[in-house]
Formats: C-alpha cells, structure tokens, sequence
C-alpha cells in the first residue's frame, strides 16, 4: 500500500484527510515520509495576508519565517519543513476557501490558522471538523474556541485576560469602567467576560467597527460617561487613532487594555506621554526569561524592531508543528494528533528550543519526554485545546511597556 | 429602379465646376459605421459662396456626408479637402478652428446648459469678440434672445432647432453645415430658418444642407445633390432636379 | 357640451393648464377630438403642443383643467394606465432603444401581450408563443409599409434619423390605440414615403383609429386633417376645417407665414 | 439554438468570440480533467471550487436579472445573500438564537431545524426585503436605487453585526446541517459511501472520501439551483416579459407611454433577482456550515457585479461564464503560492486580480458572452412569424435592388 | 461635549470628505463613470506625501503646529495623485471602448492594482506622518470645543482648496466646458471643445483634490493602504446626495454626511431625552440611534433628504 507521491510540486492532493473508515484506514498508506526522505514535510497555514487584519499577519508571518530558518537550520529527521501560507482575506469566505485549498488540494495534515476567532471556527466547522487534520490557530483568543476542543490555539483565551483585567481594574480602586470593543468575535466575548467578572459598574459599554477614520464619538461618549478608568478592547491601529483623539481633545483617564492594543506601532505612532500609566495585560512568556530574550534578539536582528506577541505565537506554532512532526510515527493527521498535545505538554524534560527538543527526539525519545516551552508562555495545551495562560501585565511608562507583573493562568 | 440612374450620378461628380476650386470637396469617399459602409463612392463639392442641398430618402447617407466632411467620421478612402488640403481624418475640433461649422440633425443643444451658455460653447474657439457676435445673434434670433437664462432642455423642438444653428453661427464660419434645419419648424419659422441661412450665405459663408423640405431647401439653393444609398444620383441646378419626373417622383414626393 | 356630442368625443381636453416657473406652456387650452377622426394640432414653435401632449399622456401633471378619454377623467393618471384606456402617443424626439434591433424595438408596441404576465410564460407557454408569432407576423408587416424591413436585425440605435422616426411611428401603430397621438411623424421623413404614411394613417383610421395629429409640414396635415385646432400661446387660438384655418388671418400671421 | 437540440447548427452559429469562449472552455475543462486523473488536483478540493463557481453564478444570475434586464443597479447584493444565508441558518442551526426565542412554540417547534424550511424562510426574508426596498424607491431615478440599496447594505450587515438576540451577533451562526439532512438516503449517503481509492497514473492515487462524497452532494445541490434559476431566467429574458425589462432599461418613458406598468416590471425584476441572491445565500449556508457578519462583506457585491459585466450584461450564459471566471481568479491566484516569488504573494494575487479585470474590459469591453442579438420567444421564430431575414446593413440593401 | 464641540469635529471630517468627494463628483460627470479607484487615490496621495515628509522633514518653521515640510508634502501628495490618475486616464481609461459601467468595473480593478503597490510597497500596517500630535486649543474649551492647531490646518486648507476650485470654474471657461462635454461629448467636441484636454484637466483636478484628502486623512487619523478605500462608501453617499455630477452638491453633501458621521452621539442623546410613546418604540429607536448604527444612520438620512429631493442636494428637478 505504501505510494510514494510528494513528488517535489506542491499540489499531489494524495494524502490528508483520511476518511474515517475506507480502504486506507489510518495507516501510514499515503504519508510523505518512510520512502521519500529528502522532500520537505509541508504543512499549511491560514494567514490574513490582506484584508483588516492584514497588520496582524504581517506579524504572524515575520514569527514563522523566523521559526522556518531556526526549523530547517537543524531538520526534522534530515528533511526540511515547507509551510504553504494561504490568505483568508480576513473573511470566512477567505478563510475556508483558503483552508479548502491547503486540506483537500495540498493535502496538508497539519493546518495552523487563522488570525481572527471568527475565520478559525468557520475554518474548524466546514473544513477540519470530521477530518484528522490538525487545526492550531495562532492569534484566535475568542472564548468560543474552548468549546472546541479539536481546535487547538496558541494564544490564551481572552477569559484569563478578561478576569486579570477585571482584578487589575478593581485592586486599581475603581469602581465605574467605560469598555469600547472591536465590532467582532475577538472584541465581544472578551468584552462579555469581563462584564461578568468585574464587580463594579460598567457604565459605558459600546462597541465600534474596525477602520474608521474617527473615534471620536467613542472617545466622548466615554468621557460623558463620567468613568476615570477606560477600557479598551480593540486592534492597535483603531486604538492608535483613539488615543490620538483622546490626547488631542485633551481627555484624562486611565486607561487599561487587552493584548491587541499594544505594540511598538502604537507607540510610534502616539505622542509621547498619552498612554502614560496605562495598563495592559498580555500573554507571553515571562520576558526576563532566556529563551524570550534569544527570540527577542534574533527577531531584532532580522527586522530592526521588537517582537510583538503575534509574531511570537506564530513562532511557537512552528516549533510546536516541527516537533510534532518529529515525534509521530508518520506524517499524517492521525498520528500528529497524538504527538502535538505530547511535545510541549508538561511532561517531559523543559526545553526552550528547537535544536534541544529535537535533539531529545532525535535521541530516541518519545514525544512524552520533550516539553517545550513558547516564547509565548509554556503552551500546554488542555482538554479544550487551550494553552496556559501566562500573562505579563504592562504598564506604559515613559512611553515604553515595562512588565510590572506576571500572572499564571 | 436605382440602376439606370447611375450613370448620370458618376458623370456629375467629377470635374471642376466652372474652374473655380471648391472650399470643400469629397472625392470618391467610401465611409461608414463600424464595418458597415454606407457611403460608396461619393463625391460632393462646395464651392466659394454656393448653397448646396442635398436631399434623398431615408437612410440615404446624407447625414454621412456631413459628418464625414466634419470629421466626426474618417473616410475609408478618398478624400476630403477644404481648400484644398486634404482633412479626411482630422478631429472635429481641430476642423472648427479651421473654419467649417456644422449643425447636427439631433442632439445639437445643450440641454443642461442655459442658451446664452450654449452661445458661449459655440465660441469656444474664437480668439475674441465672442460678446459682440453674441449680442449680434441676440438681435438675428429674437426667440433665443427672450429665453437667454433657460436651460436649452426646456426649449420647444423648433426653439431648439433655432439655437443649434446660432450656436454654428458663432464660430463665423466660412463653411456652414447643417443638417435639416427646418426640421420640426413652423412654417414661418422655417422660412425666418431659410432667409437666415440665405443671409448667412451672403457674407460669404459657404453652405452644404441637408433638407427633406425639398421645395424650400432647394429653392434657395445653387445646386443639388440627389443622394441614395451611399451614392450621388443625381447633380443639377435645383429648377432642373424639381423639373425632373423621375427625380421628383421617386425622391422628392412630387 | 352636449350629451349626443359626447358620445362621439373621444377625446375632451378641458381647461387645461401648465406651467414652468414663470412661463406659462398651457393656458386653459380646450378642446375635443371626435371619434373617427384625423384632428390636426398646429402651431408655432413653442406654442405649447408637445406640452399638450404630456399633459393628455400622463407624462405631467396639470396644474387645473381636465382630460378625458371616452369620458373617464384620467387626469393626474400615470402613462400607462392613460394608455391602458386606449390612448398611445408618440415623441417628437424618437425614442433610441439601446441594445436590441429594429424588431425587438416594434414588438415592444403591442399592448397587453400574454407573454408580459412572469406567471403566464411557465403556465401557457403556448398562448405566448401564440400571440408573440401574431405580433412578429404584424410588425413585419408594418415595416415592409414603412420601407424599414431592411433594418429588422440593425441595433435599433444604429439607423438614421429619419428611420428612427419611422419607427417611432410604425410601433405605436402595432399598439393598435383607439386614439394615436402623433408629434410630429413626418418631421424629417423623405417627402416621397411621407406620401405613403398618409396613406398609411387614412387605412388605420378607416378601421377606426382616432387621431391627433401634430405637424408643421403644412401639405401633409391639411391634406390628412380634419378638423384642425390652431394653437397659440398655449391656448386654442381657433379650430375648423383646413380650409378656413388656411385662411384665418390670425393663423397666416402667427403661424403659416407669407410664404404658405 | 440550445446545445442540447442541435448540437451541430449551435457550434456553427456560434459567433468568433462565443466560439474562442467555448474553446478556451473546452480546453480548460481538460485541463482540469487530466489534473484530476493524475491527482494533481484532489477531487474534494476541485468539488468545492464547483460549488463556490454555482454560487457566483446564483449571485451573477440575479444581478443580471436586475441590472442586466432592467438596468436596475443594487449595491446590496451582499445583503440579499446574507439575508439568504442566515434565514437559513438561523432556522436550522442547533445553536441558533432564533430556536431559543420560539422554543415552545408548537408548529414552528417541529420545522425548526428542516433545511428545507430555512430555503423557504431565507427567500421569504429576501422577498419582504425587497418589495420593502422597492416601494419607494423604483418608482425614482435609476440611481436612487444605487444609494438605497448601499445604504441597505450596510444596514442588514449592522442588524446581524449588533442584534445579538436574532443573530448571536459577531459569533456567527454555527452548528448548521448539510442541505440534506433528514432526507432520505441523501442525509446518510456521504458517510454511507465507501471510501475509495483510484489510481490512474501510479502513484498518484485519487482518494474517494467522505469529504468528497459531501461535497459532490453540495455541488449537486448547487447545479440544482443553478440549474432551475437558469431555466426561469432564460425563459423570461426572451419572452415579452423580458423585452418590457430591456425598454425600461433604456428608456423608461417609452416603455410607460406605450401601457406598460413600468413600477411593476421593475418590481417583478428586483424581487427575482433578490430571490436568486438569497438562494446563493442558502447554499452558502449549508456549503460552508457557518456563517457570520463577515460574509455580508460588500466584497460579495463587488464580485457579482465583476462576473456579471465579465460575462455581459444582460446575458445569462454570460452571468454564468462570469461566476466561473471570479472563483478562477479568486481561488486560481492562490497557486502563485505555489510558485517561488520575491514579494510578498498576498498583495501580488489583488494585484494579479486588478489586472485581470481590466485587461478583460479591455480586450473583450462588451463582456465575454454577450447577450445574443435578438432575443424573442423562441417556439414564435419557429412558427414562422420572423422570416429569414439576411444580416442586414446597408451593404445587403445594395445587392438587393430598390426598396419599391 | 457641547453641541457646538460636535459641530466642530463634523466640521473637520466634513473638510476631508468634501475633498474626496468634488474629484468623485467631477470624473462621475466628466468621464462618466463612478470611480472606485477614488479612494486609493487619496491612499496614494497620503503616501506619497509620507514619503516626501520623510525626505524633507521638519523644513523651516512651522505654521499652525506643522513645518513647512509638510505643505511641501501635501503639494507632492497633491502632484502625485494628479499624475497617477492621468497616467491611468491614458494608459487605461481612454483606448478603453466601454459603457460607463465597464469603466465602473475597470475602475475596482484600477483600484486593486494601486492598492496592492502601495501595500507591496509598504506593508501592511498603519503608520502616521512625524508630526508631534497637538493639544486642544485651549481658549475653545470653554465652549466645549475640543480641536486642535492640526484640526484648524485642515479646515483652513480644505477651505483655500474648495475656494480656489470655485474660482477656477466660475472665472475660467473650464467649468462651463466641463458642464457641455459632461452634457454631450459629441456636441462639444463639434463646438470646438478639445475634450480630451478637458477630460485630463477634469482628472488632475478631481485626483489632486482627492491627493489632498489623502494626505489630510493621514494628517487627522493614519495611514494604511485601505485608508482611502475605507472612505469611498461615504464618499459615494455624498456624492450621491448632493446630486451627481454637481460641484457644488458635492461639497454639499460632504458636509453633510461628515456632519451626521460626527453627530451621531449627539442624535442618540437627544433620542434618550425627548419622550417617544409608545415604549416599544421608544426602545427600538434608541437601540437604533446608538453608535453602532452612526453609519446606517448617514445612510438613511440620506435616504430620507433624497426622498424629498429626488436629484440630490444641488441636482435639478426632475421633469
Ligand atoms: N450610428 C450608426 N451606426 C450604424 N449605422 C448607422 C448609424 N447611423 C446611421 N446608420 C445607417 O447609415 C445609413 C445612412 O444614415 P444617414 O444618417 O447618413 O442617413 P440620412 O440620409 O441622413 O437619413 P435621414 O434623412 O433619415 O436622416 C442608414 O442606413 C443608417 O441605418
Ligand atoms: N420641461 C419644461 N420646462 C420648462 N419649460 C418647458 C418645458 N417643456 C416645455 N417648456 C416650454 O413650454 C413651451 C411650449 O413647449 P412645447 O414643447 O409644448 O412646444 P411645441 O408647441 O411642441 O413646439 P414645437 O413645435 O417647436 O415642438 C416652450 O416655450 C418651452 O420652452
Ligand atoms: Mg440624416
Ligand atoms: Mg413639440
């Protein structure tokens, strides 16, 4: 039964979703592995190339080619990894058109995407659903997702930032929050999660569309709304501009935010001394850690700027591809189902990188052995399929983040 | 019943009319729409202060014949000179700076435009006294003067009719050519439109016409031209063209 | 009017009145056109009877005064229901009809054809057939008596002006109206076929078509029209037969000229 | 003049460009057969890219029933295929809001969840919308339109966006069922199926799944659609019907001046090509089993109205055609990932996009598939009402003698 | 805030709308097609004048709280988009041979190619010119007008731009000529109008405005390559409402969607205080007069203002 196709061009469409019964069963039929060791293990990714979220996979995209160089620097079992990146658009209708194309005509058995929880779930439900295809998204922190525990994330789900915030908010001594969200998936059920954990009032809740030229509306009715502390649920270019509108109308408040509004793009482009004291609650490795501070140093070395979290789940989601990779019997769905929980789940020895994990398995060792740890956080994926939610608390000082906290999951 | 009159029509066209050289001329000019050729072969010749009618049924290709002549068509082959250098081709804008008018038989007004502008547009290529010929025509058309400031869309038919022709006649041109200006016209208004063009005509302007109004059209004419399918049938002295029975049976409701 | 002479009116335009900012289009102009008729409608430029003709097809509002067809009062009706009541009128400026040829432009004209009903072309395929061959059968005709069969396949936008007039008229006449109003049929027609339209128009209102007739061409329209209704200024300036309209010194000075 | 009566006078009567259309047609549906043989395209994948081409064409169907017959312009085509796609999917949703707000309702209990009821609910929405759109502003300007129906766009997107209660709001409809479930054998059959397993060309067997056998499903489905919408249209663009829809498209006053009740037409044309775009938005529904604020992006609208001057206005074959060429253009471009570049490939596919379009306006302006030059009903030219009436033009009339 | 600051801030937005849509309104009736590609242009006028305020920076002094530079900037952003717009209007739009809407759909391909170069160019993200943002100015805050130096600078140049454009038309025959070919190209070019020049005067003209818009836009909120195409839908709805193909509508109806853009809030505030009877509607209206609907809301007073003036602001009577 064993085929040998991977025949170096990227579309065989031979192997992928295996059928849950059928001919071929879930034996190692039509893997590109046994006879065929020199062509590169191709997995897929759903990125937002284009579209509104297109800054975030521009983000995503610097984390994997990072990944990719450090991946293929070492191999995986003499072979190289080759992801195919198709765009969603930042659409579902991109979205499953794109992850169509990398499950049923590439055939990859492991797919990591998409950016906006929306475009992961409507990839989840039509595409991967029923398959074996391994689905990891890299940036979805949408609370839905846990209710799927077949969809793996990389990012935390936003109900630990919510509740951090919620806390943050009240140790802070305020007891009247005003909340803008993005208009989405993402933006709603954060915003929902920490209505119900904070126990003060919330007395301005509103969401607002991504892209628009002004916040201003937002922005004053936030301050009629009497709260001192503000809290912002949204994307860093929409944040951006509502911090510019806020320091040129000459408002006061304390600010607070969710991962999305930060980043050295926000800062560029605001003015010195308007975001002072605000606080931010993100998730990330803890930052004084060696393995962050390697990646940080590599990213700067490549792009000239800091890493942002998205570029670091990105990473992680290739690390966490390429060891699954290594540790399964085979290149199929199947099998790297197993194996992707085990490499970075708790078990094992504490890696912090590629070459040592790799280097485990190329040891003989089982993908039990090995748990790597993200620049992200430590992954460990739970039943749901959600990582553990290390969170870095931020606060802006002197127009720079500094971490002034650390919260686990 | 067209193939016996060929004969004459060709004869016609060729040659010098009494040794003066014609203002305008097309010779031997095929022309058409897209790929459909409607003139064949067609030779017309202004000369120096002539008033030309040409006149032939529906569809004839009279209609053609001037806008070939303005330039809004390129002749497929022949030629089309004014005085004698050849302007087949050249674009209509170009071919009113160099002196021929033209009055097209629809759409010859501005409708959003009120009628002092419509005037104004007439005259985009003159170098000045563009006020002193307007007044001019003010005082030549009194049915445009009274409406001045209305937009040319609310005009009726033949007020319409009057100012596509005063809108040529900004210009000065020295070769006028108008398509049934009589058109849709009240009988009075329609000789006024006639005594107009003669007037025209005497300070020199040449004139090509196009008329249905055969009576009228060629009774202030100097020569016509009877016109079918695409061709010339016939040339003549207007008294001979009307004195014909075939030519007025078949082509001017005699 | 009478009782016994309305019977025989089919058309009663009654003090009607429009205008257009200052100026007035329309001034209490009355008049009626008698079933079975040829009313002729002239006037000078801008006398007001291609107003009229709005006014009395539904294409403007009246600002007072009344039109009736066969004694319904269809002021302030829209077009389609004037001409549901048996009134179809034609433009001065021909209509182009961009995107279908000379044929498709003439079957546009028959009224209340099966095949108009979206229901009725999946529930009786075959009285649409039916009546869509009776139709083509009938235009074909029409336009062999216009000279215009050759153009049966042009685009409708692609013939000369004087065959878009032709076929402004030929299509109105497949609407087979109890009244046809025409503005200006034969305004640039060749005078030869103009010839033959009269003679077209006396056959279809021997059958019993009415019509209101409006035209500068003095021979066509005192040859073809009886009674004619001289209008001026927006209002009837007189009304009777050629004959005594011809010679109306009001008329010669307002409209005909020293030259008819 | 259908292939299917006669096949041999069709292809000869077939004008250049139909004939390079249908070449070129040809040649690519070889292409794609011998991809498919040698697995060089997976057949699922290949089914899916058929559906996602039927649900153009559904959308390109009703533009050109609008703007095509009608000259009606609507910028909501989004909208209609959205109304579509969450009337469905609200019905039939396990977790649909719209369940829980009619919970124990007694009749509407027993339906909710039938796919075949959301299709009803779906062009029923659709329906109301648009005779509501309609009222005020058909009987105004052509533009009036336009405006409306982008303000209305905008409006069915913010309802579903905020009106959390109907719509679960930005977290999309989820839980949705194939079109078949509960049918008889249909809503087994892919999971029925054996899944086999060809091979052509050694080594590159094609593999015959359960994903396969769902998508063939989703594909017989849309050619369903696609295929009554077709029949309906083609009917009615060549009747008198249609012909009432062209005169008001170029000129509205003679329509009205010769009896026609032009509101009326202009209604009727709307409402069926809203109709056609919300069943676009069924499919849609049961294809991609989610749906959410986003797939009411106007994007979609953009590309409707892409495929349908693409195709030609005013033609169905071309409407068609049209829906084809988007989803080789949208979904085509992807394989230039597949080849190595210096940029950054996403932005390089709009680019590619971009270009595509304009060289088509500007190598084939009037649409591939223009509409054919004369439409009437087609039994009537049998019948022997229209002679054979040469090609016209000025040149036959010449051949031809006097006109007397 | 006080109604008078709301009327500010619309007035600020107003300003950049009105640029974007009198190009729009001049092109829809000149070459006779709605442009998509309008709000890319404005994108390339923003970038282009990002770029130039990079090279020149902070030059010479400042007026209103922006160097000079940045006027130098706005100019190249201005001479950049008139020249992208006639290289496209040559290149592409003239030896096209098509109705109005196949330019139309050329026009969203026009778009996709200006929009993929820039984002080819420049990635993806948002950026901002390197101008310190301003405070309010504080002699207006007692009048709860919250604007700054920058917001004047906008207003004050939009204003010259609009001014000078109407100059331009009333005191040069380019306006009336635009109006006669925009009526009848055939005729016009019979009466001696050399149209081809006039069509490229209409484009340098409708795509500098826009350029400006661009960079404005830029200046006010960021920079990204959606930018401009993220306007065009506004755009469009003031174009439409101020009557298509009028100048002056189309400054009409900027103004006026910018202002109901802006005013929102101030409308759902009202809404919230005057009594509605009965209940149910009360709570309809006001879910629906809340900043999630401010868009929907533009678009319905547009509806409703054309429903009583069928043509648009500025567009004739209908006969
Ligand atoms: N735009 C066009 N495209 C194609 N064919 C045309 C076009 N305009 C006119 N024709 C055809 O060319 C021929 C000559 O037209 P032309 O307008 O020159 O006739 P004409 O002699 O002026 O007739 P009329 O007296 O009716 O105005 C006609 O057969 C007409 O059908
Ligand atoms: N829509 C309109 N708006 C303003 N004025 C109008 C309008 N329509 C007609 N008029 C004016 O009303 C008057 C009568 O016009 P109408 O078209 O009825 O004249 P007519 O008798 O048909 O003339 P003609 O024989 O020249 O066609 C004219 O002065 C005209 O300018
Ligand atoms: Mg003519
Ligand atoms: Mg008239």
């Amino acid at each position: 039964l064993s085929t040998t196709d991977d025949g170096g061009d990227g579309g065989d469409g031979s192997d992928g979703s295996d059928g849950s019964d059928g001919s071929d069963g879930d034996d190692g039929s039509d893997g590109g592995d046994g006879g065929d060791s020199s062509g590169p293990y191709e997995i897929g990714m759903v990125d937002s190339q284009t579209g509104s979220l297109s800054a975030f996979g521009e983000r995503n995209q610097r984390g994997v080619n990072l990944a990719l160089s450090r991946v293929n620097e070492v191999g995986i079992g003499g072979r190289e990894l080759d992801i195919v990146v198709e765009d969603s658009e930042s659409e579902n209708q991109g979205g499953i058109a794109a992850a169509q194309k990398l499950v049923n005509q590439d055939g990859v058995p492991f797919l990591i995407g998409a950016v906006g929880s929306g475009v992961s779930l409507a990839i989840y439900e039509s595409v991967v659903e029923g398959t074996d295809v391994v689905q990891l998204s890299q940036n979805s922190t949408g609370l839905n997702l846990t209710n799927f525990p077949g969809l793996l994330r990389m990012s935390p789900s936003g109900r630990s930032q919510s509740l951090a915030l919620s806390n943050i908010i009240t140790d802070d001594g305020y007891d009247e929050v005003a909340i803008t969200y993005v208009n989405n998936d993402y933006g709603q059920s954060l915003t929902d999660a920490f209505v119900n954990a904070y126990d003060g009032e919330v007395v301005y809740n509103s969401p607002h569309d991504q892209e628009q030229q002004s916040y201003s509306g937002v922005i004053s009715e936030m301050n009629s709304s009497g709260a001192e502390a503000w809290l912002f649920i949204t994307y860093q270019a929409e944040f951006a501009t509502m911090v510019n509108e806020v320091f040129s109308s000459g408002y006061e408040a304390q600010f607070y935010g969710a991962d999305s509004v930060s980043g050295d793009n926000v800062l560029e482009n605001t003015p010195e001394g308007s975001m002072d004291g605000m606080k931010i609650v993100t998730p990330s490795a803890p930052v004084e850690e060696e393995n962050y501070q390697s990646f940080a140093e590599d990213f700067e070395a490549e792009y000239g700027q800091q890493p942002t979290s998205w570029a670091a789940y990105a990473y992680d989601c290739v690390i966490n591809a390429a060891l699954a990779i290594q540790a399964a019997d085979e290149f199929t769905g199947a099998a790297l189902q197993d194996t992707v929980r085990r490499v970075s789940g708790p078990d094992g020895e504490a890696v912090t990188s590629f070459e040592a994990a790799s280097q485990i398995l190329a040891d003989g060792g089982g993908p039990d052995d090995v748990d790597y740890q993200g620049v992200s956080g430590p992954i460990d994926f739970n039943e749901d399929g959600d990582p553990v939610g290390f969170l870095q608390v931020l606060e802006v000082q002197d127009h720079a983040y500094e971490g002034i906290d650390f919260i686990e999951g | 019943m067209s193939d016996g009159m060929t004969d004459d029509a060709t004869g016609a066209a060729d040659g010098p009319h009494g040794g003066t050289d014609p203002v305008l001329s097309l010779s031997g000019v095929d022309s058409g729409y897209g790929e459909v050729q409607v003139l064949d072969d067609c030779s017309v010749r202004l000369d120096p202060g002539e008033i030309v009618c040409l006149v032939g049924p529906n569809g004839a290709g009279k209609s053609t014949v001037l806008k070939t002549a303005f330039g809004m068509l390129s002749p497929w082959t022949g030629t089309v000179e004014y005085h004698g250098r050849d302007i087949g081709g050249m674009a209509p804008e170009e071919i009113v700076r160099e002196g021929i008018g033209y009055v097209p038989q629809t759409d010859n007004v501005f409708g959003s435009l009120t009628i002092e502008e419509n005037l104004r547009m007439g005259g985009v290529a003159r170098e000045g006294g563009l006020d002193e010929v307007i007044a001019e025509l003010y005082d030549r058309f009194p049915i445009v003067d009274e409406k001045r400031n209305a937009k040319a869309r609310t005009l009726s038919g033949g007020q319409r009719q009057v100012l596509a022709f005063a809108r040529a006649l900004v210009m000065e041109p020295d070769v006028l050519l108008i398509d049934e200006p009589s058109a849709g016209l009240a009988p009075n208004t329609a000789d006024d439109v006639f005594e107009d063009v003669q007037a025209v005509n005497d300070m020199d302007t040449a004139i090509l016409m196009v008329e249905q109004n055969v009576t009228k059209g060629l009774g202030i004419s100097d020569r016509g031209y009877v016109l079918d399918q695409g061709t010339v049938r016939f040339e003549g002295a207007p008294e001979e063209l009307l004195a014909d029975d075939e030519v007025s049976q078949l082509y001017l409701g005699g | 009017m009478s009782d016994a002479a309305a019977e025989n009116v089919v058309l009663s335009v009654d003090d009607l009145q429009k205008s257009f900012g200052g100026l007035t289009a329309t001034d209490h102009a009355t008049f009626d056109v008698e079933r079975g008729t040829i009313t002729g409608l002239i006037g000078p430029n801008g006398a007001g009877k291609s107003t009229i003709f709005n006014l009395i097809s539904g294409f403007y509002e009246p600002d007072g005064g009344t039109v009736e067809v066969n004694g319904t009062d269809v002021t302030g009706m829209e077009p389609y229901e004037v001409a549901e009541r048996g009134l179809v009128r034609t433009f001065q400026t021909p209509r182009k009809l961009e995107g279908m040829t000379v044929r498709e432009a003439m079957l546009v004209g028959p009224r209340n054809q099966p095949g108009e009903s979206f229901v009725r072309l999946f529930t009786s395929p075959g009285t649409v057939a039916e009546s869509e061959s009776r139709n083509l059968a009938d235009a074909e005709r029409i336009l062999e008596d216009f000279e215009i069969d050759h153009l049966a396949e042009q685009p409708a936008t692609d013939i000369s002006g004087g065959q878009m007039k032709l076929v402004e008229l030929a299509r109105a006449m497949l609407a087979e109206p109890e009244v046809l109003l025409l503005d200006e049929p034969v305004a640039g027609v060749n005078p030869t076929l103009a010839k033959k339209l009269k003679s077209q128009i006396r056959r279809l209102n021997d059958r019993g078509t009415t019509f209101l007739l409006i035209e500068h061409d003095m021979e066509f329209v005192m040859d073809l029209a009886d009674p004619i209704v001289v209008l001026d200024q927006g209002s009837v300036l007189t009304e009777g037969t050629p004959h005594s309209v011809r010679n109306d010194q009001r008329v010669i000075d307002a409209y005909l000229g020293g030259g008819a | 003049m259908s292939l299917l009566d006669a096949p041999k006078e069709a292809v000869s009567e077939l004008t250049r460009p139909e004939g390079w259309v249908l070449g070129v047609s040809v040649a690519f549906m070889l292409f794609l057969f011998v991809a498919l043989l040698t697995g060089a395209l997976g057949p699922s994948y290949f089914l899916f890219l058929v559906g996602l081409a039927g649900m153009y064409a559904l959308l390109s169907f009703g533009l050109n029933a609008q703007w095509g017959y009608t000259g009606l312009i609507n910028f909501s085509v989004a909208a209609f295929f959205g109304i579509g796609a969450y009337g469905s999917a609200l019905i039939t949703a396990s977790g649909s809001p719209v369940g829980d707000l009619l919970d124990g309702v007694p009749l509407v209990d027993s339906v909710l969840g039938l796919p075949i009821v959301g299709l009803v609910v779906g062009l029923a929405v659709a329906f109301v919308l648009a005779v509501l759109i309609g009222i005020p502003t058909l009987r105004l300007r052509a533009d009036y339109l336009a405006i409306a129906s982008l303000g209305l766009a905008e409006v069915v997107r913010l309802v579903v966006l905020n009106e959390r209660w109907l719509t679960n709001g930005s977290a999309g409809v989820r839980g949705i069922p194939g079109f078949f479930q509960g049918w008889p054998v249909l809503s087994t059959f892919p999971e029925a199926m054996p899944g086999l397993r060809l091979v052509v060309i050694p080594g590159s067997p094609i593999l015959l799944e359960t994903a396969f056998w769902q998508a063939l499903l989703n594909v017989l489905l849309v050619l369903g659609f696609v295929g009554a919408s077709y029949f309906v249209l083609r009917r009615a663009h060549r009747s008198p019907w249609g012909r009432v829809l062209r005169t008001i498209r170029s000129d509205e006053d003679l329509a009205r001046a010769l009896g026609k009740n032009t509101y009326s037409f202009k209604m009727q044309s709307f409402v069926l090509g809203s109709l056609i775009m919300a069943l676009a938005g069924v499919f849609y529904t049961h294809l991609n089993l989610y749906v959410g604020p986003g797939d009411l992006d106007p994007i979609t609208t953009f590309y409707a109205w892409v495929a349908v001057i693409l195709g030609g206005s005013g033609s169905n074959r071309g409407a068609l055609f049209g829906g084809i060429v988007i989803v080789t253009i949208r979904e085509g471009t992807r394989f230039l990932n597949d080849v190595a570049l210096p940029i950054d490939p996403a932005p390089l596919r709009l680019l590619l996009i971009g270009v595509v379009i304009v060289a088509v306006m500007r190598y084939r302006p009037q649409g591939v598939l223009p509409p054919q030059r004369e439409l009437i009903w087609p039994s009537a030219v049998d019948g022997g009402g229209a002679p054979e009436t040469p090609d016209s033009g000025v040149r036959e009339r010449k051949g031809g003698g006097g006109d007397e | 805030m006080t109604v008078l600051g709301y009327l500010a801030d619309g007035l600020v937005f107003s300003s950049i709308i009105v640029l974007g849509s009198i190009g729009l309104s001049l092109v829809y009736s000149i070459a006779d097609f709605a442009n998509f590609a309008h709000g890319d242009t404005m994108t390339i006028g923003a970038y282009s004048a990002l770029v130039t305020f990079g090279a020149v920076g902070g030059l010479g002094g400042a007026v209103l709280g922006l160097p000079y530079g940045f006027f130098v900037a706005l100019v190249v952003g201005i001479a950049v988009a008139a020249v992208v717009a006639v290289g496209t209007e040559k290149l592409i739009y003239e030896p096209l041979d098509i109705d109005s809407i196949g330019l139309l759909i050329t026009s969203i391909g026009i778009a996709f190619i200006y929009r993929s170069v820039i984002q080819i160019r420049f990635g993806s993200d948002f950026t901002r010119f390197d101008i310190q943002p301003l405070r309010p100015i504080e002699a207006l805050l007692p009048y709860g007008i919250r604007v700054t130096l920058h917001d004047v600078a906008i207003v004050a140049s939009a204003a010259v731009l609009v001014v000078g454009l109407h100059v331009l038309l009333q005191y040069t025959d380019l306006g009336r000529k635009m109006r006669a070919m925009a009526d009848n190209p055939d005729l016009a070019r019979i009466s001696g109008i050399r149209t081809r020049r006039v069509t490229l005067w209409t484009w340098v003209i409708g795509a500098g405005l826009a350029g400006a818009g661009g960079v404005f836009l830029g200046l006010f909120n960021q920079l990204s390559p959606r930018m401009g195409f993220n306007l065009l839908l506004v755009i469009f709805a003031a174009v439409i409402l101020g009557g298509i193909g009028s100048v002056y509508g189309a400054m009409a109806g900027g103004f006026l969607i910018g202002m109901i853009n802006q005013l929102t809030p101030f409308f759902s505030n009202v809404v919230e205080a005057i009594p509605i009877w009965p209940g149910w509607l009360a709570a309809v209206i006001r879910g629906l007069i809340s900043i999630e609907y401010a868009n929907a809301i533009a678009f319905l007073i547009m509806v409703v203002v054309l429903l009583v003036r069928p043509n648009g602001i500025a567009g004739e009577s209908a006969s």
